[in-house]
């Protein structure tokens, strides 16, 4: 079976098969032989060509969360060929990196908006958090008004980038 | 007094820390807890725990009256209010001591007079504790005879403001004017006010502070410094002590200005003075915290006292039976605070629920937290899921049993600064002790976690996902039924029929 | 010699505890287990683990071909041997030697000299360390002449014995026919030789020890003395230091006798010397421990030092870098050994499965362990699960804590020894710290935890019972049902599929 | 609905009915009213007339342990009228305190023995477990040899007691 990962902004693709007990997995242009044992939900051993790894996962959603020698791993499983997400460049859409609360709008519906002009503020911990125009452009429609409370990852705010 | 239930006014960690200590004295406690709270570790801990309702913090663990009520209501006789929230409100103080109820702290004319920033250090100069020197238009003198007793470089800064804006830097006579109307420009549009203070800049501080213990019978001692330096957006993130900055007579002069300071001004219980330690090892009195600090643990592992239960027995007018000759720094400790932010997004708070959870443990590892596996952080409250401290015979030693805690701290679910924290620990300059108040931004200014997967990360994920997908293929004898009747994920008692 | 990988051959807590130690150290570690320790944490932690088969002892921890052939299999060029099983077998050491295999611990001539009790003591005496007078028949004397050196009342055992058995007292000379005629018999009949030892009888002795460290270079420290007096079938069960029988000049008297006993026989690496104290407050050698003790680690709370990572830095051939007058002993601290066993039943051991487990966890509180919830105790090996160990300011304020532990100790499933710990610690003989070896006989010979049920514990059973019993009336929606799905029971990641 | 326990030989009957979200229970001739909440399996949390009682229960078959204010109690649930169990008094069959290996057998069936005899001995954890004749009797029949792998509560002897 073949599955697709993102991290980054960048793909990457990964065959993987059954071998007996173990499995055949292919990265890039390399091919390992795993050994793969689950001690318990989330902690895990690998014989990696020989070698032993021990890994720990934890999984929501897409995203995968995975802690190895000490660092941990974030990215997501994509469907083959999608296109890489990136909230730094997306098209028309501004979603929240917080939950919190909205404590400030400051442009309305329509209003045309410079890059970096604080479009909403949300306070969350005690501290504040301003979401900016990431281009020149025109709102189309803010989802939120103060004092509204907000999730991470909902539309914010939809915007119409200015050509040229 | 005889203290016999303590309502303890806060959450997370710190609640749980100091009703450990009432536990072990023998004392009752009563916890309160906002409804986002309701299910932490410090309302089953307390002996009795009451609602607040509404988890904002106003409307909760701010809310002076419905504490106070509570308080009442259970009988408790003294209230501990840990750091942040009502800590350092002398009006909540001053409530407590209305209602009869003892105030584990100083008093609230001294928490008053402490809050006042510039009456402080004017306090602490009058008692010949040194504080940065600066002008604030008081001194009869002009800005450039100013800037000449100073000295350059100076630092010009709104008297309304602080984040850093209005703040400019003047190297030399040259640059004030511009600078000073710079400034000035910029407080009147940031805070509608356009007057300013003026003081010697510090290039590269340190931030060190003293922990200080008060009895109501006069005697004052001092349990050495802590090392702060290192702080993101001024919250501190790692500290340790001993500073290796200090030496015995610079040590011993500092204490003896810590103790002056808290002596001046009639300080009771345990507080903090803290100081800016520049490049020539001159120290100014910056500011007092007026209660038990986040980092309290270091000192605790590196002098063997517990301050929490020196807090409590103060505030039953207990005299302080340590002595300062008798008192011993030994070994080093390091605090990490572990938060639950994006170190590469500047920091921003995270949340979520916590998943795969599995905490270092082992000797001279101590772990002070108030959540465990399966909550759900909030973005009601602080960012800071707990507290990570290690002690070691030494600094070297320390360091390396903090790298393999944070190594093996598995907190999955939400992002952690965990990575972060282990970048710092790695980091030459950490290594070397070469640190101050600006570390994080000079050499962690664009920090980035990891560029690419390794190859076995790619290849867990691909297993585990392979196998879940199997759920679905033989669906009801899967994995996720093999789980549920694993001896590992039974949680609780088992019934097993006879 | 550069030590990069260790082979642990050991379980449980003490395995755990010095894989930490290497890994702190990065130094790869090695793990052994037998078939029923297969889920152990040990066998997690290790980087590699392998199988013994087999769990008897003799095939299995005890077996020096397989535990060799595995360090070589896997370039182990360590090995730390832990306490009890193979730490004490000097051919062990010398098979470890053979192999080109460092031994933590000292010579195998050294591991076999002490092992011989009888040599041992002569050794000592030799070299002017105290040792209990006695008669063996070796010295020129008359039974009666070496009764009145040695003064009444006298002990006499077989030479062959243990256990008590043969173990006469003779309180004075007319009483020392009948007593040696008598113990003859028995030692004929328990031992078929009837072959005596005599030596003084102490009264109430304290159990005293000495920890050593020792280098390769000859350097020898001493790191303060452990009271281990309480002890049932002759195993410690609480250990405390420092004892408060020693004053300054005892315990620098003893601590030199420590320390020239282990220079006496060319003692290299950790060991400890064991002393009777008598009411009087004469101290003589009993026998020293050529291996790290399991109650190590109240000395490591009280000195700052950690002793497992000497061991390995002394295996590697450092110099001791620690001097004798710069070691502080700070504060006080307990160590309760947690037994899977009875002692309604005269200390029998249990076994079973740990169910709803709940551990204390707090600042100053240690827990070496090896076990975890679910984990099944089987038959095969020492029934103890865990060690708690405490500190604090002084021998109060340790004891407060202890009693907290102790009472917030949750660990069903399983008979402990836990609630007989906490009658130890409310003991008045022990809270004012009368205590001797025979602490356990004379004050807790027939003890019982609790003679009737009260209310509280009816009523949580009965609702208890009746909220089960409903699964029977509505099953499929029932209490089982809702426990499988809370969050609560969950252990490890969840996946909420999008 | 009517409840059974047995502690040290001792039985103690309880009635319990419930009282809506509460619980009402008979514990000899007093009566609890009893608010009852557990938080997570075997953490509970109860109001006994409006005193807080936090405990925690484990439960295997028949058996109950239950930790409350730090001390632990364990008992059995027993059914109405049963007769009391000890395995001190058992009449007929001795049944073993413990798991382990028989390392001895010192009787063999049809024998005479005496009370305090030793009938088999058990090694478990390193040390040596002696079980003896609570009587003086008859052996019926011994039912493990040397070299058995023998489990808790199994039925090791089955005696008759020599009357007078």
């Amino acid at each position: 079976m073949e599955l697709h990962y993102e991290h980054h902004g960048k793909q990457y693709p990964i065959k993987i098969a059954r071998d007996g007990e173990a499995f055949m997995v292919d990265v890039g242009d390399k091919n390992f032989h795993v050994e793969y044992k689950e001690s318990k939900p989330g902690f895990i051993t690998m014989i990696i060509d020989g070698k032993i790894t021990k890994c720990n996962i934890a999984t929501e959603g897409n995203q995968r969360h995975i802690f190895i020698n000490g660092d941990v791993y974030r990215f997501n499983r994509v469907e083959a060929g999608a296109r890489p997400e990136s909230f730094d460049a997306l098209p028309s859409a501004i979603t929240s990196p917080i939950s919190g609360k909205v404590t400030a709008v400051g442009a309305a519906d329509n209003d045309a908006v410079k890059a970096g002009q604080v479009i909403i503020t949300i306070e969350a911990m005690k501290m504040e958090y301003q979401i900016k125009a990431p281009y020149d452009g025109k709102i189309e429609k803010i989802n939120f008004k103060v004092g509204d409370q907000v999730d991470i990852g909902e539309l914010l705010v939809q915007m119409e980038k200015q050509e040229g | 007094m005889e203290i016999t239930k303590i309502l303890v006014a806060n959450r997370g960690e710190i609640a749980v820390r100091i009703m450990t200590a009432c536990q072990e004295m023998g004392i009752a406690t009563v916890g309160i807890y906002s409804d986002v709270d309701a299910k932490s570790p410090h309302v089953e801990m307390a002996d009795e725990s009451y609602p607040l309702g509404d988890p904002t913090p106003a409307a909760s663990y701010l809310n002076i009256e419905k504490i106070i009520g509570i308080a009442k209501k259970s009988s408790a006789n003294a209230i501990h209010p840990g750091y942040g929230f009502l800590s350092e409100r002398a009006n909540f103080a001053q409530a407590c001591k209305d209602a009869g109820i003892k105030f584990i702290g100083p008093e609230p004319e001294v928490i008053h007079g402490v809050g006042d920033k510039i009456e402080a250090k004017r306090t602490m100069r009058n008692a010949g504790v040194p504080v940065i020197p600066g002008y604030t238009g008081e001194e009869k003198e002009t800005l450039q005879e100013a800037c000449q007793r100073i000295g350059f470089p100076v630092l010009i800064k709104a008297s309304a403001g602080g984040g850093g804006k209005g703040m400019k830097i003047a190297k030399n006579m040259g640059e004030l004017d511009e600078a000073v109307a710079s400034a000035r420009r910029e407080a009147k549009s940031s805070f509608g006010n356009d007057e300013l203070l003026l003081e010697k800049y510090l290039p590269r501080p340190r931030h060190i502070e003293f922990q200080i213990l008060a009895d109501e019978h006069g005697k004052i001692i001092h349990l050495f410094e802590r090392e702060c330096s290192i702080q993101r957006r001024h919250q501190k993130v790692v500290e340790e002590t001993p500073s290796i900055a200090l030496d015995a007579d610079l040590r011993a002069r500092m204490g003896q200005a810590a103790i002056m300071a808290a002596k001046t001004i009639g300080y009771t219980n345990a507080g903090t003075v803290e100081f800016m330690l520049d490049a020539d090892k001159n120290f100014y009195f910056l500011e007092m915290n007026t209660r038990l600090q986040v980092e309290h643990a270091i000192t605790e592992m590196t002098t063997g006292i517990d301050i929490v239960k020196w807090q409590i027995r103060i505030a039953m007018g207990e005299p302080l039976t340590l002595d300062q000759d008798k008192i011993t720094q030994r070994g080093h400790a390091i605090e990490c605070r572990i938060y639950a932010e994006d170190p590469e997004k500047n920091f921003m708070p995270s949340t979520g629920t916590l998943q795969t959870v599995e905490l270092p443990t082992g000797m001279n590892i101590r772990h002070d937290t108030g959540i465990a596996q399966g909550y759900k952080i909030s973005p009601y409250y602080d960012p800071m899921l707990a507290k990570l401290i290690v002690y070691g015979e030494d600094r070297k030693d320390a360091s390396r049993k903090l790298e393999w805690a944070l190594s093996n701290y598995i907190a999955l679910g939400i992002t952690t600064n965990i990575p972060f924290l282990r970048a710092i620990v790695h980091h030459p300059a950490f290594v070397s002790g070469d640190i101050d108040t600006h570390f994080i931004e000079t050499h962690f200014a664009s920090w980035s976690a990891a560029e690419v997967l390794p190859p076995e990360v790619l290849i867990a994920a691909a297993i585990d996902d392979m196998k879940h997908s199997n759920i679905v293929e033989h669906s009801g004898e899967g994995h996720e039924e093999q789980e549920t009747t694993s001896p590992w994920t039974t949680v609780g008692r088992w019934r097993i029929d006879s």
